[in-house]
């Protein structure tokens, strides 16, 4: 055990930071969920590839610097310590750019992943429907074979980003015949195919931070196919993994709000405003389990560097930061009492918004506990 | 010693419900919500024929001599249909208040041909930007009748609020009414909307969670959904009964300010934990669609938020009734 | 609605006070878990008992008061308020009585219930088996006819009392081809009995709270069913219902609780020690729901003497005093910190251990939560 | 940056945990915890033998010159074990303190001939009634090496714990050695020692839980006891790294004392919320069989609620947490 870090480790952490802080918008820019905004968004995309800080986690050849785990850590820790926007591109980068590594053709790899890490092609998840949520199993959408090409038709639903992706990648049903997990494949579809129709979806405060997809006729070509025809489960679970782990949600995102957290009650302090004992103690909690997630990521990267897998472990981790996430914003907002309901440039209460979906997607934390309780403790099934 | 409301108190609240479905359905409260109408059609005008706006008037002042136990019902089915105006404002603080003080605007306040509200905390005001009148705490307890003021919109999370940052000169007339007990009665208010909000919350969960069904099985067969929602209903349960307690409490004049605002904070430190917890649940088992704008629950969901932390949460009502028992 | 207290329940509330503080043991007797303090508790029954404060709310001709639910209710309060012994005829009182008077023959009523009221027969319960906990229709015991008498054979557990207890109230299988709630039926049993044989169980802390009992062809009179053969079930689940609600765990043993953790904190301050402000904050809380279940309490009573019955809704306080009384213990616990650990004296200690069972008996709290979603909401059983 | 233990340090547990399996399994610990058994036969030589009890005295005064994070999981064993001698506050806090005193109590102590405890608290000293010495704290934070004191036997909800409360006199000789290091190892040594005790709880209560039927299955299959056993499992896995995280920055004499001092009161909040959690779901998850003397759940379950108040509870820790961040 070894917790100081490496001299390339500080080198690198300065270099981040700095580039962040010299390059990161000076101003606010508007919410991704509007096409404005979307815009600026992928703008910084660019900005972010340009100088190297898009994927610093991929090969170079991509558009990476190679990292490797623990910088990659790093670098989120900068990145969301930084202030800097949101990333658009975030549900290609950690959902798909994994499953295009492991499953994707040396083609779909050149095809795919330079315009992904460029902010050229914004990805949205076709993976939900509205009767295949929890249990996604149950998709119903068809693709069937006609040709070099499959003939797409359904509805997909609570797809974030999907209001303005350029490409969809879907779990669809390519034997009509089959059930449950057989027959389902893996497809990327372009989001401007003949006979897509997308409709915005508002979020709880009305912003439209997802999108229902209607597929209906749409011909998406059998290159587009990831890790096989009929073997859609397998591939997208390998994702699902990831989803609930690391690559969606680091610790950097959740160390950056712990701080900000922090930093609003010595404000208060400071201004000698009264703040509530017990409040001081969720704090000072929140502040706790943040590291906690920090230090437990960092065993787990040693053990992944060592050549481990991340397994079923994934959602004991994605249980605890999406509960963590929400107690946190829910804390800032008992702070602000009784003006935390006024939206005006309230980012707490955004981020509560945001926070509360934390514990339905990826799988509800009810899923999860199921997935801790019979995978990793192994209690029986039934 | 009989702790139940009496027949009449029950029909009254059946009526007002039936009201409430009839005047005020989830379109009229989304309608008012988002801004596209600036009342709920209707509604004022037949709460005042009804009798609620004036129910705790005394006779000789043109009310119906009622009083906060016939009340609650009223304003917790209020919270059940999630009425989006300033229905506790007006009737539950500002009658009474202005009526003791034997005010001019109290008629027009009875008969439904203005709105007030009232604004006893720093900060912004409910309904700023609709009421006709305002009664306003000046300094430490005294009440002000302010009939005109500045207000700054500001935008809450619930567009049902119409909070108004408001400001006022000096000029408005004092009147001689009991801030504290105004405030009283507003936390009480708030305590019972919040059980409504609590209960609406639970049936349409308990609803939705009986007719979807994934891996072949309605979602409310799992225990962990039984569970969590068994838990609201707990939550509910023995909230509820301290805030009827308080609502005798707030109508015994008799009765010291200091018995009366700790029975007060107890109601409203267990209404605000119940209505969290049935938000929280009712968004965890509804999943997705109970995350959307478009779906109805939001319309509870986000009134459960504000009134929980609306006129003090929680652990601030926990902190009065320490005070209260030298602890 | 009408809260202000009746002047002959400010009298009987008066009456009550006085007679416990001038007859209740000047010292602390010793605990009902050891045969001396046992039959000390037995004396103070009879003290009750002579004193017609044994069973205010039965029958004048049973040595009770007829005492409504009301002044019932304020009896709780003031016996648990003036810190006299626990009952050691409860199991009894609030398990068995109701089922003789709801279900006994009235020969049965008049044999049985003096005696219980004088503590000359002090009772415990004989339901649960090995395993037969959660799932008590798994009951194995069986007391198969011969003549006028039932031969029993088996085992119970998990009896309170049962140590030293003059009768066993047991549910049996008296049709040994019967599965689940069919063939049981609702047995008195003479502890005397030949064949019946008891051990103790120590409890977490080694106090022996339960005994296990072996039936070895024990010969029980038939006069001794109640409610009939084979219909134990059904008579069982009436007292379960009491065995949750109200008669086993009324407001008063709580309230008084409260009162003595709210003085510990107030002593503290008064001594001027430092009490952490979110201690303060949980004692409070504590406070308010102990108030919350006196509340409910009422409510209930009036619905109760308007002719209501008591159904599933029983699980509600269930669940909420168990809970309450752990919390409220372990509160006590973190208030005393690190010499919390010091079993001298510690009554909060001895009152911690008692409490951590309240989740587990008279049906888990898993087992109530789950009639609460099913029967109380109408949740789908499957 | 590397934060894993070495395979040395995992072959020493290993080897620890299955001496611990060997010489200290229940009957041993009931025996101990009940007085039936001064001591527990044999392991203190076998601790000794290994080198457990000198691993934290430098090579030059006779031990193996290990640190906090050679020492950590050995702890924690000591936890799932049960262990119910005083080997964390000999090993862990008075040998380094000895050592650093160049006390000559150290000698005897590391060869396993003495026994030492530590009282570094207020209260009740634990193993007052079996050692040969106590490192205590006088005054603010200077250390005493006692040899002779009076004890008067306080029986703890854990028999294990052989409490005395202690007094001595002056006569006893100061060792220079840092109180504030010695409470933060004592600190540290115990949140591993919950780590332990929860593994233990969770281990026996999946495996009770898999073989114990209830309404024909498994009353592990029911998704409430697998939510609870989870949450148990969740809370473990998020405690675990902050102690080992500790442990590197107890083993750092160049890290400011406040640092340490931040990342030790970290790790026992967690700790003591992990094993608080495991003591609830194995006992609800055992139901009446886990609440008995005679079953050996009791024996993990008392050590758990001990150790989470000791040298402070979770809420002391988070309250130092708080000021290191200037809250």
């Amino acid at each position: 055990m070894n917790l100081d870090p490496e001299p390339r480790h500080v080198e690198f952490r300065h270099e981040c930071r700095e580039w962040l802080n010299t390059h990161k918008p000076t101003v606010p820019i508007a919410s991704m969920d509007t096409l404005e905004g979307f815009e600026e968004h992928r703008r910084w995309e660019r900005v972010l590839f340009d100088g190297g800080w898009s994927v610093p986690a991929w090969p170079t050849r991509y558009g990476g610097r190679d990292c490797d785990l623990i910088e990659w850590l790093i670098y989120e820790e900068e990145y969301w310590g930084s202030g800097a926007p949101g990333r658009v591109a975030a549900n290609g980068l950690s959902l798909l750019a994994p499953t295009i590594f492991n499953f994707g053709t040396s083609r779909q790899q050149d095809l795919f992943l330079p315009p992904m890490a460029s902010g050229e092609h914004i990805w949205a998840q076709g993976w939900s429907e509205p009767d295949a949520g929890s249990d996604l199993a149950a998709i119903k959408t068809t693709a069937i074979r006609d040709g070099d090409h499959y003939v797409v038709n359904g509805q997909k639903t609570w797809c974030s980003r999907g209001a303005f992706a350029d490409w969809i990648f879907c779990l669809v049903r390519t034997d009509s015949d089959s059930r449950r997990h057989d027959g389902l494949t893996y497809l990327l579809v372009p989001a401007d195919t003949e006979g897509l129709e997308r409709r915005t979806i508002g979020r709880l405060d009305g912003v439209p931070g997802f999108a229902e997809l209607f597929f209906n006729d749409c011909r998406v070509s059998v290159d587009n196919v990831v890790g096989g025809e009929g073997r859609g489960w397998k591939v997208a679970m390998a994702t699902a993994g990831s989803e609930r782990g690391l690559s969606l949600r680091s610790p950097g995102r959740f160390m950056a709000a712990a701080e900000r957290l922090t930093a609003m009650v010595r404000d208060m302090v400071d201004r000698g405003e009264a703040v509530d004992p017990t409040l001081r103690d969720e704090v000072a909690n929140i502040w706790i389990r943040t590291q906690a997630y920090r230090w437990q990521t960092y065993l787990l990267a040693a053990g992944l560097m060592d050549g481990a897998e991340i397994g079923p472990e994934a959602s004991l981790g994605k249980v605890f930061w999406s509960e963590l996430d929400l107690e946190l914003h829910a804390t800032a907002l008992r702070l602000l009492g009784e003006t935390a309901e006024v939206a005006n440039g309230n980012d707490w209460l955004d981020g509560y918004v945001f926070a509360l979906a934390g514990p339905i997607y990826a799988g509800t934390n009810e899923i999860q506990r199921n997935i801790v309780a019979e995978r990793v403790l192994g209690l029986p099934r039934r | 010693m009989r702790f139940a409301f009496t027949d009449e108190q029950a029909m009254f609240r059946d009526t007002i419900r039936d009201l409430f479905a009839d005047l005020c359905p989830p379109e009229a409260v989304r309608a008012y919500t988002q801004g596209d109408a600036r009342r709920v059609e209707g509604l004022w005008a037949a709460l005042a024929e009804i009798g609620v706006l004036a129910a705790l008037a005394p006779r000789d002042s043109g009310g119906l001599g009622m009083n906060e136990v016939d009340l609650i019902r009223i304003l917790e089915e209020a919270g059940y249909a999630a009425v989006p105006e300033p229905l506790m404002e007006h009737a539950a603080v500002a009658v009474p208040a202005l009526a003791s003080a034997g005010s001019d605007l109290l008629e027009p306040a009875l008969t439904g041909q203005s709105t007030v509200t009232c604004a006893l905390e720093t900060g912004p005001v409910v309904a700023g930007l609709v009421v006709d009148a305002i009664v306003a705490q000046v300094g430490d307890d005294l009440l002000a009748a302010v009939t005109s003021w500045d207000a700054a919109p500001l935008s809450s999370i619930d567009g049902s609020r119409r909070l108004g940052e408001v400001t006022f000169d000096g000029s408005a007339p004092l009147i001689g009414a009991d801030a504290v007990l105004a405030s009283d009665r507003a936390v009480l208010g708030t305590a019972a909307q919040c059980i409504g909000v609590a209960r609406r919350l639970l049936d349409a969960t308990v609803e939705f969670t009986t007719q979807r069904h994934q891996f072949g099985k309605p979602v409310g067969s799992y225990q962990a959904v039984k569970h969590h929602l068994a838990d609201v209903r707990i939550g509910i349960e023995f909230a509820a009964p301290l805030v009827y307690r308080a609502a005798w409490s707030v109508s015994r004049p008799t009765l010291g300010a200091d018995t009366r605002g700790r029975d007060v904070s107890m109601a409203k430190a267990a209404a605000s934990d119940a209505v969290d917890r049935a938000c929280r649940g009712a968004l965890q088992c509804h999943g997705a669609i109970g995350y959307t704008y478009e779906y109805d629950l939001q319309l509870w969901l986000k009134r459960g938020w504000v009134l929980s932390a609306a006129y003090g949460d929680a652990r601030r009502h926990r902190k009065r009734v320490a005070e209260s028992l030298g602890i």
